[in-house]
């Protein structure tokens, strides 16, 4: 039996959504239309029952610093803490890893030439953790391993969405050579359109994030067609954070997918927050 | 139909500028803002900033632009000084300020007006929407 | 004027090298057919006077460990110290660095889809100071600025030569396109064959040696034809330190190249050891 | 004439194996003891290392395979532990040990033998070398 990737799960990670839901406002008029989205997803999750998650986000200055940071890094841990990261959030659980699983990756991604840095001991933050939060509410500990892959949306130059997809594409490859029976649930997170710095904090562009929804499944390579900077520009400093989602995209490979759901909703926090599922057609 | 970026800008570096985005040029200018913003993940830390100020910044040698705009709770200036909103928020944290309030201080806005502000995006949502297919 | 890449220089980096300096055995039988392949070197130097160096070199558990372990990482810092690597060196000077250079060095790199990790902070180790004390003996401070590359040649996988050939000739497109008028140094460091480790500790390889020498110049892509773990077999396990030498031979680019001098000796400590410079022809 | 690799194995995994290479298997066995050996790039660590070895093993949660390898000074048993000899050269040099007596303990010849055998070497350098260019 081979390992088969059985779907992929997009969400914003937005921080707010950690506190919202230690405060247990799901239901408030404020929080109803994003948590909205969430139901079909965990239903399909129930069902799908993923063994593995493999997943794109970026760090937000936990666990990597200005010293030394990676365009790409790949978890390689035999599991992964949260921590705090100084404002607030609970601490998240802890993940287990798959470092069989991560070092056939990294050694299929070092052969096509992608230039990662390898993380043996690696904390994930809330882009991690929120994301699983969403889609487990209140399990004890989490049903499925991780396997975290970070993109650099910190500091410029970026990886550009082509360099992502391709990333993912690479991704893909190395889960379909892999010997093992995982089933495999592909995430990205991050997004959709925010700026938090600068006198244009609070910038959302619903127009380019509703073409990257309405493109990602379908013609994934059309979110490629801008800089890292001109996503900046579009999608605001940190809706660069597309990046994540675009290079889980990717790694779903190129397959007919159907959309199993999606939710877009105005404002979370300061962002344009968005959920959505696809699975192989 | 892709959209374009708004402005006629090509050049990568010209962009970065306009935006502005954090690249070397800001990140060489930033690191001991920043280097001492990252130690804020750590609640010692945190405490060890509330309790003497001065003390902790000159710790990480910040430059007296950093120390300023940090002294003076200036986010736009700290951005100047090279910071990085990712590192800055947990400095922002200590504060007991949000993202919306930082917003509210860098669009010199109220907090209640620059949430108002935040509503109206919804507006803009284009309504030929892809119809949402039902959960299978 | 535009900046100008005036040569190579590549050898040896051998802890021990360091220990004869320090103990002033340069003159005793043991070193001296090592050192004799230096004069040249500084001569050359004295007239050409760099002001840059571009070192290819492996970190030795100094800068970085096995919890965020780069292929490729690329300095960015204002300068460059060095520090007790634990086996008794003497601690050696900083280096000042050229963080104008490095950055375009790195969005260059991003640009032509290197996934490097940018280091605003960096520890050199012996493998860049002992080149260097090899070269300016006994100068009270470097004469040039340093933008060191670092090559994962410790944790497998490791980048094939082929790609770090690749990124040595993304490197020299980096420099073509900067605007500066400083002199530019290449340098690649490490090796020539030897193996530290397990039972075949002692080992070395003259011919695949000789071979290396013989084609870096004139043919590098030669070099390319084996994986990095063909490269171990063949060198010995630190043999693949050629690496260092196959992305600096890059950086010089795809133009004819005169041999200034070139040395080789076995043994020095456990390795056969080889220093060699090379000009545009 | 390109040289070819000595042995038939092509498939990198099997040639990591029999060489050995420090690979993920590798790394992920010997993550502590390297994390131990890292540590010894500062003094205070080297020192309490020999003040209190057991206790030094314990604070990196040493496995009891890493624990016996290191009591018993045998590097073999270091690497098949997951050591890293550019790690492990740390812990070497707080033993005096330089890389020609790692070299002579690995493979059983005393330190003299060993060095012997290195100077073999130069025996097979090739004759048919390409002219040195004088200096310019
Ligand atoms: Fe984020
Ligand atoms: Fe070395």
């Amino acid at each position: 039996m081979m390992a088969k990737i059985i779907g992929g799960y997009f969400t914003s990670h937005v921080p707010g959504i950690g506190g919202a839901i230690m405060r247990g406002d799901q239901e408030t008029p404020y929080w109803k239309p994003f948590f909205a989205g969430f139901p079909p997803i965990r239903e399909w999750l129930a069902e799908a029952r993923p063994d593995v998650a493999v997943v794109f986000s970026n760090d937000h200055g936990l666990n990597f610093f200005l010293d030394k940071m990676p365009t790409f890094a790949v978890g390689a841990a035999p599991s992964y803490d949260n921590a705090d990261e100084g404002w607030g959030l609970p601490v998240y659980k802890s993940f287990e890893g798959h470092p069989a699983l991560s070092w056939h990756l990294i050694d299929s991604l070092v052969r096509d030439e992608f230039d990662i840095t390898t993380c043996q001991k690696m904390l994930v933050d809330h882009a991690v953790s929120i994301p699983f939060e969403l889609a487990y509410p209140g399990v004890e500990s989490w049903p499925l391993k991780l396997i975290p892959l970070a993109i650099n949306t910190v500091q410029y130059p970026l990886p550009s969405p082509k360099r992502c997809l391709a990333l993912g594409r690479a991704v893909h490859r190395a889960l379909q050579s892999w010997g093992g029976d995982e089933r495999i649930l592909i995430c990205g997170t991050g997004g959709l359109s925010h700026q938090l710095d600068g006198p244009r904090a609070g910038f959302m562009n619903p127009d380019y994030d509703m073409f990257c929804l309405d493109n990602l499944a379908a013609n994934p390579d059309a979110l490629t067609g801008h800089t890292a900077e001109q996503v900046a520009e579009l999608a605001g400093t940190q809706g660069v954070e597309i990046l994540n989602w675009i290079a889980a995209r990717g790694a779903m490979g190129d397959v007919p997918l159907a959309e199993v759901s999606r939710n877009y909703h105005i404002p979370i926090s300061n962002t344009a927050a968005a959920s959505l599922l696809l699975e192989p057609a | 139909m892709v959209p374009q970026p708004a402005t006629a800008i090509t050049q990568e570096q010209s962009l970065r500028r306009a935006i502005p985005l954090f690249d070397g040029a800001l990140a060489t200018r930033g690191y001991e803002l920043n280097a001492m913003c990252f130690s804020f993940n750590e609640k010692a830390n945190r405490d060890a900033f509330l309790a003497d100020e001065d003390a902790y910044c000159a710790r990480f040698h910040l430059t007296p632009e950093q120390r300023k705009a940090v002294a003076e709770r200036n986010v736009l200036a700290m951005l100047d000084a090279g910071g990085n909103v990712y590192y800055l928020a947990k400095l922002a944290g200590i504060f007991g300020l949000g993202v919306q309030d930082l917003g509210a201080l860098q669009t010199g806005m109220s907090v209640d007006a620059f949430k108002a502000m935040l509503v109206t995006w919804a507006e803009k949502i284009p309504h030929a929407r892809i119809p949402q297919k039902e959960n299978a």
